[in-house]
């Protein structure tokens, strides 16, 4: 779709999703939001402004510190007839909260053989980079993926954002939906109006033949940069958002391990169990004959995430960790 | 004995609350049976004992009103209006189940009757009835959400965030604490320095009251009070009914084993809550002993065609059912 | 105001308290300051206000019971005896704090102190305190735990579990509650349908007593009672302290911005409870104006000291430190 | 270590368990073990009989159904010098005591700059076959490996248990012990006396030279039933027990890919994020030229553990599934 430069709207990725959002809320009155300081205060990082002054302290509520009340408040409304959205104000607390995710939201619809119907939308910001330490910067995602009944959803850029949140709003499963929050200033085209991206597809952010890149979040703007180094270098990488991380859309990364032949996966969790292992481990089942390199992985060190920003820097994994991780898998010789 | 407040209380109410607890104390001792005899796979929970709270609370809510229920729920599935064949057939992981086989004893629910669902976390089920009641409120359509959950789930955070959470946002929700003494094996005073789960409720700040829960009037009564309270705007109320588990923990041996004394089981089944009521109801003239046996035996005809049905339904496919109900997929 | 039972409390104490007070305040305004001049990197909590609760509380204890904190923590570590060029230095990330730049101020500690950690997690702290208050009882060493928490965390399940379980195994602990009227942006009661988190204290069986918390001889007090009674084998109890903080959930920004009134906040400042704590020596001759200012300065050089000390500390390396203290080797 | 037919004790996987914790009760004053039922009544699966009446009420502890509370008694305790045991009933009961396993626990070292030790064991049952349904049989083995600061050990067999359970207990750092709930009858030689097993050792279960199989808990006896099978086809497979999962004895395994070239998977969870996807994602990387087929996982499918046995058993892998495996990846061609 060619957009001119005039026709393009830019604002920020927590901008985008606030009007989203909105727009959402105007749109169905069986939405509403519930979470801590989502409220009066417009949230942590001021992602829900303004919210509730619109549409009140029924429909933007401010719950009590207790995840696992939030969660449940979003399941039980949702399994009698409302679309919740419940703000987990950091990843990290999925651990507080893991039972209702993993074991009453996600299983619910199994367990009663198919009754009920949960459209429910979790929020919440992962990743590192602002210095906050072991428990407020974690990347949990390769838990969730490992949750059959969920949906798993981390927008890299302002635009999929607002088309993923929707989708996940609307959808009539539990989805979790990741703000990454060092990306929360980053900017990008934004149409106005309400836009679906479907859930499970993902997007070729760079077409390229020597190699092929799938990033996750934060990470897909930082393989970009990797990119514009490397092509100066004269390799010429693909880049792949899966955008939606459950379910997950192999087709696209198959078709391109076929092309390039080679892939490196980049995400900011620790490598051991990160979700890299599970890309990988399909890609060599469906494209075994393909590879002419190993699938390569670039992620954190098996260490929680240190405090110190001289630390946290060398942690998160970076354009030039995955500019190197590109080299490494095309100077192996076959 | 709640003989004044019984004089109010209609012949149909009072048939009512015996013919949820005595549906509830045949299905339970057939299961029991079934499962002793390996019929039933897996653990099974058994209510008995216990089918005044379940009764007694449901009788005082609307047919859509919802509830809430623990890893002991055919009890509470039975007292809102579950029925025998699906039920049957769920123990027994038969596709003609509730839950085609998939949730068992303890995922036992039919949305559709307003049960959110058996919950094989402890604790677990109240955040969710905390959420109905918030849509109930959301919605304003006057219904009333109730959490059955035990004495020993009131030790873990679940409940405690939920019943702050409900406090807070002054919701229609009633908590309905069965307090049978003890959390699978260990007595509840090795585990709460209290002896009263009632006085938690004043933590959250709302009413907290005290009743036998052996006698199904006296539940009923004070579940029509803090289900009206509820109903009207007034927020949520806790009931804490003192009842006891006549069989172990999960399945029919009995009687005290190694963690009860057997006398103190002895002395809480001679306040059997469905004996207790048929003596009033007889004193009082309601229901004659021959109409209460004719009810049991009818009750225990169902029984009987349940378990026919449940044996002779087909078991789930493993190629066509394994994978289905795990997404609702977009319509 | 405790003027009575000041004049039973000796000159020793009452300089001690003063002391970790005008401790914990200047070290706090400091980290502010280099803060909101991004010398310190990441978020900052700061204890502001509060002050009399972390000093009342561990002038109570001996230097080896152990207290537990929260992300509210730097206050707790100076009162447990958390010295300056170490704090300072871990809010900077240096290889010289108290975690080799690892932990930050959100879970700065120091365990020979008997600091189990600031802590993320709200309400996380109080498990791991139970845990040691266990290990206190468990040992027969007579040491107490002391559990620092917010009003705003007594809603989630972790400190539930924690308060029902240190009473139900009749632990030597004491609850200390930091009711600063908050949970970051949203005030308590839109959050709790109670006003006195004291009240919590009878679910568990414990009693509860609410101090001022802004008069540190009365936070003493209530300590040293509750102290007592841990050491003695008698079980936990909570204190509420009714307390404010001054500064924003984070940093410093000020005075009541979107969510408080600049009157509130100008009201509790009134009470400042160094100022007035500092009047009321002043009163009874304990201490003189000039006295005082002479400790304020001394700190205050200690301080600048740490900030010099700090900012010449190296940073941690990343190919030699990141891998390092994540297990413990086998000796 | 060759031990006669008249030397060999023969007991039973859940009695070695017990076994075990007396004798190292017996050993160590610090030890002490708590949890919900573990106590008087002995545990749920009379795991722990009789201990509670031979070292009292302050050494074998019934605790409050609190998880999060039981872990961080463990934690506290352990912190301050003592050596705790403490028990999740259930596996599945990780997901209301997440935050003080992985994000207390397992952080509090690296948190605090060095100083914590933290000689604490986390017990639990895992793993499926009892009709116990979607929140009662779960493995969850690859949320916990994701997360530096714990190991994680699963032993197949009597022997193992009781070795890896003494280096557990006497380890410095927080560690997870599964016992698998569909073995807890079955019977292997145990040596009286306290052992010590490494963790961080496989155990190659049966050496062969057509194919590798990795398999974990309960799959490891299924394994070698297919073994047996497969020989019957005159197929030779090698089996490895890797017994701990985090850390994982990469070594021997790559061994063995550079010796089959061919590798079988298989655990009990869901396949997607599982285990498998992190050991096939490490193989590759490692043997890649080894390799003749693609490393192929055999898992649970992608749903919640159903309850009916008729499900339960065409969900949890078996002896029949990794026979099925194995042939699938030496039929492949090259
Ligand atoms: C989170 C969690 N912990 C432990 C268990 C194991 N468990 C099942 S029922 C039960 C006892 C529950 O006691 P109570 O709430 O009093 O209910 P009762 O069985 O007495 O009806 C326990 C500990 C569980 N299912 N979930
Ligand atoms: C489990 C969890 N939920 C939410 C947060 C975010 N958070 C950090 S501090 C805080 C408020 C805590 O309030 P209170 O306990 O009253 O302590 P105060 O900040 O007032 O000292 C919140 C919600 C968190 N860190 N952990
Ligand atoms: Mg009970
Ligand atoms: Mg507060």
């Amino acid at each position: 779709m060619a957009v001119t430069e005039t026709e393009q709207r830019i604002i920020r990725y927590n901008d985008a999703f606030n009007e989203t959002l909105a727009e959402l809320l105007r749109e169905d009155p069986d939405i509403f939001i519930a979470g801590e300081d989502v409220g009066r205060y417009g949230g942590v990082f001021q992602s829900f402004a303004g919210l509730n002054a619109e549409f009140g302290d029924e429909r933007v509520v401010d719950t009590p510190i207790a995840e696992q009340a939030i969660i449940g408040l979003g399941i039980g409304a949702a399994a009698v007839g409302l679309r919740p959205i419940v703000d987990l104000m950091f990843m990290d607390f999925v651990m507080v909260s893991m039972d209702q995710i993993a074991n009453q939201a996600a299983k619910m619809k199994y367990m009663f053989g198919g009754k009920a119907k949960l459209p429910l939308t979790i929020t919440t910001t992962g990743g590192a980079g602002l210095g906050a330490a072991a428990q407020h910067s974690q990347s949990l995602e390769a838990w969730l993926i490992h949750v059959p009944g969920l949906k798993v959803v981390y927008p890299s850029n302002p635009y999929d954002l607002k088309g993923l949140l929707v989708s996940c709003v609307r959808d009539d499963n539990p989805t979790i939906f990741t703000l990454h929050k060092a990306m929360l200033g980053s900017k990008g085209h934004v149409p106005e109006g309400l836009y679906e991206i479907p859930l499970g597809e993902a997007n070729i952010v760079r077409e390229g033949s020597d190699a092929t890149v799938i990033a996750i979040g934060k990470m897909v703007p930082e393989a970009e940069k990797a990119a514009a180094t490397l092509a100066e270098e004269g390799i010429d990488i693909e880049i792949i958002d899966p955008r939606t991380l459950l379910p997950f859309d192999m087709d696209t990364v198959i078709q391109s391990a076929k092309k390039t032949n080679r892939i490196v996966i980049v995400h900011e969790a620790v490598k051991n169990g990160g979700i890299g292992a599970e890309i990988s481990a399909q890609i060599q089942e469906q494209a075994f004959d393909y590879l002419d390199a190993p699938v390569t992985r670039v992620a954190a060190p098996f260490a929680p995430v240190p405090f110190s920003p001289a630390l946290e820097q060398a942690y998160v994994p970076n354009a030039e960790s995955i500019a190197k991780g590109v080299r490494d898998v095309l100077h192996r010789n076959i | 004995m709640a003989t004044k407040e019984q004089t109010k209380i209609s012949k149909e109410v009072l048939f009512d609350l015996h013919r949820r607890m005595v549906r509830i104390r045949l299905l339970e001792e057939a299961a029991g049976q079934l499962a002793s005899e390996a019929r039933i796979p897996g653990f099974i929970h058994l209510y008995v004992g216990e089918e005044a709270v379940a009764a007694g609370g449901c009788v005082a809510l609307k047919d859509e009103d919802q509830i809430s229920s623990t890893h002991r729920g055919h009890g509470h599935l039975v007292a809102k209006g579950g029925e025998f064949k699906p039920m049957m057939a769920e123990f027994m992981g038969k596709a003609t189940g509730y839950c085609k086989g998939k949730g068992g004893s303890m995922h036992i629910s039919d949305l559709d009757l307003g049960m959110l669902g058996a919950n094989g976390i402890v604790g677990a089920g109240v955040p969710i009835a905390v959420g109905a009641a918030f849509a109930n409120k959301y919605k304003n359509n006057g219904l009333v959400t109730m959490a059955f959950f035990g004495d020993g789930s009131t030790n873990i955070g679940a409940f405690h965030e939920a019943a702050n959470m409900a406090c807070a946002l002054h919701l229609p929700i009633v908590f309905m604490c069965e307090n049978n003494e003890y959390a699978e094996y260990t007595a509840r005073e090795r585990v709460m320095a209290i002896t009263d789960v009632a006085d938690r409720a004043a933590a959250y700040g709302m009413p907290g009251v005290i009743v036998d829960g052996m006698d199904v009037v006296a539940v009923y009564e004070a579940a029509r009070v803090a289900v009206a309270r509820a109903r009207n705007g007034e927020g949520p109320s806790m009931i804490e009914c003192k009842t006891y588990r006549f069989y172990d923990h999960a399945g029919v041996s009995g009687l005290g084993r190694t963690y009860r004394s057997d006398e103190e089981v002895q002395e809480w089944m001679d306040r059997d809550p469905i004996k207790l009521f048929e003596a009033q109801l007889a004193k009082a003239k309601v229901m004659s002993e021959e109409e209460a046996k004719e009810i049991h035996a009818g009750i225990q005809a169902e029984i009987d065609e349940a378990i026919e049905f449940a044996e002779n339904s087909p078991l789930p496919d493993p190629e066509a059912d394994m994978l289905t109900d795990v997404y609702t997929e977009a319509s």
